[in-house]
């Protein structure tokens, strides 16, 4: 919304314009082609596929970080990485696992599919969109530029205070943490108010509430918990700035400061967070498993409440991370029991996973082995998960390799596989083609057993009493061979890496020589599988109306009198071509990059030199201005030599808002 | 800026979004004058001479507070008036606020019936 | 693509660069480094890392030599970003296939007079307070600024009407927040200087006066039927400079004694120094 | 739970004994699955009982996913008309079924019944696990932990608020039998308290006291570790359990209680003593000998170190970082030293010199530390091999 | 429908008025640990610590400032209305009025801010000081953006660029301050009025 609106002017004095484009690089840009359009997109679609990338790229840092920890665990006393660095190196792998992995690869999906699968052509506030990713990787490169200059954060990644103070953590990487993960978390934020507008407003026609896929819906609920998360943990590393930068006492136990205090705003944001990254791997699953059953989900609506119900119940439970801490018997008793409880909405899941495939027609692709893998996987996560909510159990448990068992069960198991499961699914609805399976069968194949020949023994390592962040460990403890086994299994997993990373260069490569796929090539259920692949700008070359959940499957299928499933058309007849050229489409902008850069600045100018703030904060300032004021679109290119007019008041509904002119005074306040 | 196009289409169970002048300008002035009467007496709990309020102190104040913020959101913010949807995503932000950080005081040792307490 | 313009300033550019390394290296230190010698690298680093790491030679040459280059080269950027100087692109991209005829400037200039307030105000600082100096000197830079975009837009097109445009499109973004909150700030400064130097007591009355008086005179002014402008504007800005000679005459006087004063430390910096 | 007991206790035991033997094969002296004391056993019952129950919901949930994938599986027609969306024909279909309120229900609420007894007794454990009371013994021994190794404060009469009769590192010694109560505390940052064998973990909150307990079975030398991280060396923090029969305990107790002798010229150790009183009792408390101001001769009782103190370098006491040292007054009678990290004696009880010498000689090479910010101990580089052979001598009187 | 079905709306609710709702949803979290924060360490302080926030509270001082935020509200809600009616001239004399309202409040923290100062109670100082000042900080910081927003209106209306079209923009931003309101109604009670 812009608070002031510049509408484009015709000139008054008559005479013809001199310059088409007077302001040279300040003019709305226009192009849609090329890497430059990459920076000033407001597509979602893009946004999507941009997210996407950065995820992978960080899986990757993220991975050989986790390789690192490998290496110097493989044997006892090994001196891969000095006691500093290994704690640099996990505390690393936590943030970016997390925060650039997990994170971004569940907005990646949300972006592309969730206009997709609710028929319409973009997010509520498309720049709003690019600035959030923008942000995203603004606050990620910040954190990681950490390591060249003076030492990423060493404190783990949940960051206990007082260990993160200045006193304990000398070098910067502590602050780098705290404004990177800042930055990060305005992205997060932004995102997540755009998409619940966009889900609440924008749906096509006749898609009710209870006619959105699973997928939405469980986007849905991750938006909500990132909505009222992401201020918890702003507010938790703005203390720690403060203690930091400024010598407030927030976690000064000198001054009389609790340390407990930073651990359960920690686990406050900390609990949502974990299902906020497993929930989009839930929404995936939920797509591809009736796809390849050839079933719709078994209780939809129950699906749709344990979700909802698993998003609510996370609030309650975040002092399950914190048994051991002395909160006291009380509060020990109530957050085991909420913690127990969260198992059953989730074993609901399950369970309709299990149903959905009962009875079907299973067709193990590999987005199909993968949604499998996960639910297979997911749960040897969850039920080491509820052994934990034990409390007395968990005091032997907590901190061990027990404890990084049960998260990468449930992380790898579950949001890693889920999310490859999804990659494989909507591959060619992006890029209009197929990631080849039988590559695929191996990346699955190689990554499942590597990851239980990783994780597995953990489980006994940590029964054995092996302490997890620990550098280093003796022989005498009997840690060594299934430490080696870990070793060996995690560069198995690197090694399906390496072959997802090689499927996608050779079907890139062999894309045109392969059939093509279609609008549906796995006969699909929801509305992304009704348009071209790949998806055309405009999405739908016209609104599709719905007339019930899976609507789309339902205009390929009817039912004879008999009672038997014939078909109706092919996806083929019914799918939208996209060919439709005068779709008025937001225009591109330069702003949200140009304040996204802005952020960091300010970032480095906290730790380094208050003045490099100024800058910053000039270049935010003047950017949000700068977007506010842009104009609806680029003036001249109405003027174009296409001679298309899509000056957006020329058709005459007097409408002249179109969502992109949207966004504006959220931006400011949390930057404040 | 709301497009009210397509109105057929609309089935959420949303009030409809027309012009709602519900509220004069006087009568937005006789609001604030309630508010200000409220702050008013909340300021006198301060000087003891006048009432002194004994265990009652904390909960009044409490009280007078959250008349003063519901008024405010529901006549200035116009939530009253609005969509059943603003409404929600703003109380469920304020639910999980109290209901969230109650507990973590609580885990600290704070028992909320100690409010009575002078 | 790349001007003449563009070149001449790149050329600038490059020259002064190279300038100023060399002026750098070879005014060399007289502590007898080998800043002249090819065998130590050393001496090199602190010309081309800005003095970031090691150091140079003559500093105020070198100074001189670099602020020279990127200015050249700011210049340089500037023409090409905005299309500046360049008739023939002008004339490719209106299609008339003319080159456009120079035209004078649209508006009156009224940066001058700014860009004189602000020098005196630098001058002011060299007497009283590094404060003062500091905004003088940023008043300048603001000045320069605006009075360089203006002088750009005024040539940018044949149409002035475009121009002014342009000229709101580029600054618009920045004037906007910064003069609401520049207006903003004058009164908090003021009126928390003038809460300070008044007793406790008197601080509550002042605290009540101002907004009685701000709300009344709105109220006035919305009552009126057909407010004269003059008169509204007249009332602003007698309100406004009545605050702000208070403001000042009380950061005078200074503030009240405090009765705690021996407990400062030097490290809480924070709050006040932003005040102070 | 008896009922229970009947159908699954067999289960229970089957798992049981795959993790024991797990467990069991090889040296693993931090194994949680062998317990060695009262409380350690209590939470293994509760938790076999949930693997138990956890094994059983495994088992079935990948018996079903692996039996309807195989028995539901279908390949994609073999026919070269491999175009069909999803390699199906048109006239392949499974019934739709769109669900069954019954089944949901009954899967909602069968978990939710089987955790309800899981969480009625759990939280009976939790609340027995929280009587931290004494039996018998008035000892309650303050567990302090620090950047990174372990102090024990003995208050041997349990008043917590004189100052402790014993003080010692990384060992803690306790009679078997008896509940010990511990007050876990830390003067830094967040460190966590854990004897696998004997008991669950609690963390060491700077400013909080937590109360716990410690209690073994049997004689022997239990292992633990911190848990929480702690910075640096947080690997290296490791301590051990020492549970001795009444009688040794009563005897290590009476060594402890005697205070080291200031030695004079000509006895062994004369020399290294000198030496460890100009370089190392800046930190080093020997009882009766020096103090932390490092001047002996100003006979300050030298536990008034730590109920706030006279004489203390300011470094130490403004700042939380750790700056205090292990008490060295019996140091002999400790088989580990530095956080547990290294052994005192080798196989065949001789002490390891070598060790030792190098670690006065240059702590930060042979355990991470960061001595310049009150992190643990600084090298002694300036130190002659020869005035290393005196301290190390001097530290051999130490019994 | 040729050109139409540009952007099929599922509800009638503005887009920017339902994200600026969902923000304040958030913000209350934000606000609700900042305020629980203080509740912990306010008394918290160390034995003899001479300053402590009863002696230095100004209520009376902030009865009037608090009052002041509270009557700029209905300032607020007077511009919101105007502009609905079309009224131009006086929408932009309530926007300056609130502005100017919120400036004076915000000239009376900074003074709340130096007097405590001056006695010597900083940022820094103890438990409870390093919270007030960051609760009550980040409250002033809220309305200081508020404040520059309405200038920007009130700058908007000027030049023109604010209309009676651009009714619900001056709404949003009155939402916005609304809230910053009734936290600092929170506040008032929480921090000030409570026995300390
Ligand atoms: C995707 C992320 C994710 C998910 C989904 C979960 C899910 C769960 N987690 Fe986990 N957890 C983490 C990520 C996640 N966790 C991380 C990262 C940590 C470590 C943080 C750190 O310390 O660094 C952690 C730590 C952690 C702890 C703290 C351990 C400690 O440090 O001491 C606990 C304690 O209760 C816990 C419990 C649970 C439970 C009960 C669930 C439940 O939601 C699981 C529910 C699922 C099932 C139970 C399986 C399916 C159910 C059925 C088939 C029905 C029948 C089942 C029963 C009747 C039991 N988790
Ligand atoms: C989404 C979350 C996520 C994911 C996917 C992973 C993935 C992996 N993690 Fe971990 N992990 C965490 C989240 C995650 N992790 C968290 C939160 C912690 C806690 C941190 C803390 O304590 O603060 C943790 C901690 C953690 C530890 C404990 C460290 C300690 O306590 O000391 C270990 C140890 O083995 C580990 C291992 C691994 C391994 C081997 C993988 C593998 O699955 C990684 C697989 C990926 C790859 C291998 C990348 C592929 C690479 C290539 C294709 C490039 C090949 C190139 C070369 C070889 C040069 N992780
Ligand atoms: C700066 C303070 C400091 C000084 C000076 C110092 N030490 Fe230490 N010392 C420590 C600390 C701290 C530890 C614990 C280190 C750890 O476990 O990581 C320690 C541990 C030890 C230990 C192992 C004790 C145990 O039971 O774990 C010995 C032995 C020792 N020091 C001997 C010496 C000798 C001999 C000197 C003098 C040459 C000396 N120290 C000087 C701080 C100091
Ligand atoms: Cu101490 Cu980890
Ligand atoms: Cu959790």
């Amino acid at each position: 919304m812009a608070i002031v609106e510049d509408t484009p002017r015709e000139l008054t004095t008559g005479q013809p314009a001199v310059a088409e484009r007077p302001l040279g690089v300040l003019t709305r840009p226009t192009s849609t082609e090329g890497w430059k359009s990459w920076l000033t997109t407001v597509d979602h679609k893009r946004i999507g596929i941009l997210y996407g990338a950065a995820a992978i790229f960080f899986f990757v840092v993220g991975g050989i970080e986790a390789l690192l920890i490998r290496l110097q665990l493989a044997r006892p006393g090994a001196t891969v990485l000095g006691a500093d660095l290994y704690n640099q190196v996990f505390t690393m792998h936590g943030v970016t696992m997390i925060f650039l992995v997990a994170m971004p690869l569940g907005a990646a999906f949300a972006n592309y599919l969730i206009p997709l699968q609710i028929g319409t052509r973009d997010v509520a506030f498309p720049r709003l969109n690019a600035f959030s990713f923008w942000c995203f990787l603004a606050g990620a490169i910040f954190i990681n530029t950490s390591w060249f200059l003076g030492g990423a954060p060493d404190g783990g990644w949940f960051a206990y205070a007082p260990n993160t103070g200045v006193l304990f953590s000398p070098s910067n990487g502590m602050d780098f943490f705290a404004i990177g993960l800042q930055i990060t978390g305005i992205a997060s934020l932004l995102s997540a108010i755009n998409l619940i507008v966009t889900v609440v407003n924008l749906r096509a026609p006749g898609m009710t509430w209870f006619r959105m896929p699973v997928f939405t819906w469980m986007m849905l609920v991750v938006q909500v918990l990132l909505l009222f998360a992401i201020p918890v943990i702003t507010l938790a590393l703005f203390l720690l700035m403060f203690d930091r930068l400024w010598g407030a006492n927030f976690f000064n136990v000198e001054a009389g400061a609790d340390p407990l205090l930073w651990e359960h705003l920690f686990w406050i944001f900390g609990h949502p967070e974990v299902y906020i990254l497993i929930l989009p791997a839930f929404g995936a699953v939920s797509e591809i498993i009736p796809v390849f059953s050839r079933k719709p989900i078994f209780g939809y609506k129950f699906m749709i409440f344990s979700g909802i119900a698993i998003g609510f119940m996370g609030w309650g439970v975040w002092a399950h991370h914190m048994f051991a801490s002395g909160i006291g018997p009380i509060s020990v008793a109530a957050f085991s029991v909420s913690t127990m409880f969260i198992a059953v909405p989730t074993g609901v899941k399950i369970l309709n996973w299990m149903a959905t495939m009962w009875g079907g027609r299973l067709r193990f692709t590999t987005p199909m082995l993968f949604a499998v893998g996960l639910v297979s996987m997911f749960t040897i996560g969850g039920l080491s998960g509820v052994t934990h909510s034990v409390a007395p159990a968990d005091t032997q448990q907590t901190d061990t390799y027990y404890i990084v068992a049960h998260f990468h069960y449930v992380v790898f198991g579950g949001v890693i596989l889920g999310l490859f499961g999804g990659m494989y699914f909507w591959w060619p609805k992006v890029f209009g083609y197929a990631l080849d399976d039988r590559a695929g069968k191996w990346n699955f194949w190689l990554m499942l057993i590597g990851f239980n020949v990783t994780f597995g023994p953990m489980h006994l390592l940590g029964l054995q009493g092996m302490s997890r962040r620990i550098q280093t460990y003796s022989s005498g403890q009997g840690f060594d061979l299934w430490n080696m086994v870990a070793t060996i299994g995690s560069f198995m997993i690197a090694l399906s890496v390496l072959v997802f990373v090689g499927n996608i260069l050779q079907s890139y490569r062999t894309r045109n020589r392969r059939p093509p796929v279609g609008p549906d090539p796995w006969d699909g259920r929801s509305l992304e599988w009704a348009t071209a692949s790949p998806t055309p700008v405009h999405n739908f070359d016209y609104v599709p109306v719905v007339e019930s959940l899976d609507d789309f499957w339902h205009r390929k299928w009817g039912e004879d009198e008999d009672g038997n499933i014939v078909r109706l058309a092919t996806a083929e007849q019914i799918a939208q071509t996209g060919e439709r050229r005068d779709v008025h489409l937001p225009s591109p902008s330069y702003w949200p990059l140009v304040v996204a850069i802005g952020l960091p600045i300010i970032g480095y100018g906290l730790i380094f030199n208050y003045w490099l703030c100024m800058v910053g904060g000039a270049i935010v300032l003047g950017g949000v201005y700068a977007w506010i004021m842009e104009p609806t679109d680029d003036p001249d290119a109405a003027h174009g030599p296409d001679g298309h007019d899509d000056h957006h008041d020329g058709d005459g509904d007097g409408n002249g808002a179109t969502t992109d002119e949207s966004e504006a005074e959220e931006l400011e306040a949390p930057v404040g | 800026m709301t497009t009210a196009s397509d109105s057929a289409t609309v089935e959420d169970t949303v009030e409809n979004d027309e012009e709602h002048e519900h509220i004069s300008d006087w009568g937005y002035v006789k609001v604030a004058l309630l508010l200000a009467v409220i702050t008013a007496l909340e300021v006198f709990t301060y000087f003891e001479s006048v009432v002194d309020w004994g265990k009652a102190l904390v909960p009044a104040l409490l009280v007078m507070m959250v008349i003063k913020f519901g008024v405010v959101v529901a006549y200035f913010m116009h939530l009253k008036f609005d969509s059943q949807v603003f409404t929600r995503v703003f109380v469920a932000g304020l639910l999980f606020a109290i209901g969230v950080y109650l507990a973590m005081i609580m885990a600290f040792g704070f028992h909320p019936w100690e409010i009575f307490q002078e | 693509m790349l001007t003449t313009g563009f070149k001449l300033f790149f050329g600038f550019a490059v020259v002064a660069l190279v300038g100023a390394a060399v002026y750098g290296v070879a005014s060399g230190d007289l502590s007898g480094k080998d800043y002249l010698g090819f065998v130590d690298p050393s001496s090199f680093v602190g010309v081309l890392s800005l003095g970031w790491k090691g150091g140079v030679g003559d500093h105020s040459g070198y100074v001189v030599l670099v602020f020279a280059t990127v200015s050249a080269a700011y210049l340089a950027f500037t023409l090409v970003g905005f299309r500046d100087a360049d008739p023939e692109a002008v004339a490719r991209l209106g299609g008339s296939g003319e080159i456009p005829p120079a035209a004078g400037p649209t508006a009156n200039n009224v940066w001058p007079a700014f860009g004189a307030a602000a020098a005196v105000v630098l001058l002011l600082g060299l007497v009283t307070h590094a404060a003062v100096f500091v905004t003088g000197l940023i008043l300048l830079a603001v000045v320069a600024f605006e009075w360089m975009i203006s002088a750009w837009a005024d040539r940018a097109t044949g149409d002035p009407e475009a121009n002014r445009e342009l000229r709101t499109r580029i600054m618009a973004p920045f004037e906007i927040p910064l003069l609401g909150a520049a207006a903003v700030a004058v009164i908090v400064l003021s009126a928390s200087r003038i809460l300070l130097a008044v007793s406790e007591l008197n601080a509550v009355w002042i605290a009540i006066g101002i907004p009685i008086i701000i709300v009344g005179a709105a109220v006035a002014i919305v009552a009126m039927e057909k407010p004269s402008r003059g008169a509204v504007v007249g009332v602003l800005a007698v309100g406004v400079l009545a605050i702000v000679v208070l403001g000042i005459v009380s950061a005078a006087v200074g503030p009240r004694s405090f009765e705690h004063e021996e407990e400062h430390t030097d490290e809480e910096a924070l709050v006040t120094e932003v005040a102070r | 739970m008896k009922s229970l007991a009947g159908s699954r206790g067999r289960l229970a035991t089957l798992v049981a004994t795959v993790m024991l033997s797990a467990a069991a094969c090889g040296d693993k002296p931090l194994t949680t699955m062998d317990s060695a004391g009262e409380k350690a056993a209590q939470i293994n019952d509760l938790a076999l009982w949930v693997f138990a129950i956890a094994g059983v919901i495994f088992v079935l949930v990948q018996g079903m996913i692996l039996y309807s994938s195989k028995r539901f599986r279908v390949k994609p027609p073999e026919d070269p008309d491999q175009e069909r969306p999803g390699g199906y024909s048109d006239d392949e279909f499974p019934e739709q079924i769109h669900g069954n309120d019954v089944l949901e229900w009954g899967w909602t609420a069968l978990p939710a019944l089987i955790l309800a007894v899981v969480a009625v007794f759990t939280v009976v454990v939790i609340f027995e696990q929280d009587d931290v009371q004494a039996s018998g013994d008035p000892l309650v021994v303050e567990v302090v932990g620090q950047q990174w190794w372990w102090e024990f404060q003995y208050h041997l009469d349990g008043n917590t608020d004189t100052p402790p009769d014993i003080v010692t590192a990384n060992e803690l010694v306790m009679p078997v039998g008896v509940d010990i109560p511990l007050r876990v505390q830390s003067r830094d940052v967040i460190h966590s308290y854990w004897i696998p064998r004997l008991n669950g973990k609690r963390d060491a909150v700077p400013g909080r006291s937590h109360p716990w307990v410690l209690q073994a079975n049997e004689p022997g030398r239990f292992m633990g570790q911190c848990t929480e991280f702690c910075g640096l060396s947080h690997a290296y923090m490791r301590m051990f359990t020492v549970a001795l029969s009444q009688a040794d305990y009563e005897a290590w107790v009476a060594e402890q209680l005697v205070d080291a002798e200031q030695l004079s010229e000509g006895d062994v150790g004369y020399e290294g003593q000198q030496l460890f009183i100009a370089q190392c009792a800046e930190c080093h408390i020997i009882e009766g000998v020096t103090d932390r101001d490092g001047d002996p001769s100003n006979g300050v009782d030298s536990t008034d170190l730590y109920v706030g103190t006279a004489g203390v370098d300011e470094r130490y006491t403004d700042s939380l970082t750790a700056g205090a040292a292990p008490n060295l007054t019996h140091f002999m009678s400790r088989e580990t030293y530095a956080g547990s990290f290294f052994d005192l004696y080798d196989e065949d009880g001789n002490v390891n010199r070598a060790q030792l010498e190098a670690w006065v000689l240059n702590a930060p090479a042979e355990k991470p530390n960061r001595p310049d910010n009150l992190q643990g101990m600084r090298a002694f580089l300036n130190l002659t091999p020869d005035q290393l052979e005196q301290i190390v001598d001097y530290l051999e009187t130490l019994q | 429908m040729e050109h139409g079905d540009e952007h099929h709306r599922s509800t009638p609710l503005s887009h920017e008025k339902l994200a600026m709702w969902a923000f304040l949803g958030s913000e209350c979290l934000l606000f609700g640990g900042l305020i629980s924060t203080y509740m912990l360490y306010k008394n918290k302080l160390p034995e003899g610590t001479a300053i402590s926030p009863g002696e230095l509270f100004d209520i009376p001082f902030t009865s009037v400032t608090t009052f002041v935020l509270l009557m700029s509200s209905l300032t607020m809600v007077l511009s919101v209305s105007s502009i609905t009616r079309g009224d131009l001239r006086r929408n932009r004399v309530w926007l300056l009025t609130t502005a100017l309202l919120g400036a004076v409040f915000i000239g009376g923290q900074v003074y709340e801010f130096t007097a405590f100062y001056n006695e010597g109670a900083g940022f820094t100082t103890n438990l409870w000081s390093s919270a007030f000042f960051t609760l009550t900080g980040f409250h002033g910081v809220h309305v200081s953006i508020g404040i520059v927003m309405l200038m920007s209106l009130f700058i908007g209306n000027l030049t023109g660029r604010i209309t009676k079209a651009s009714a619900e923009k001056v709404e949003i931003i009155g939402l916005y301050w609304h809230f910053v309101d009734i936290v600092w109604i929170v506040i008032f009670t929480i921090v000030y009025l409570f026995p300390q």
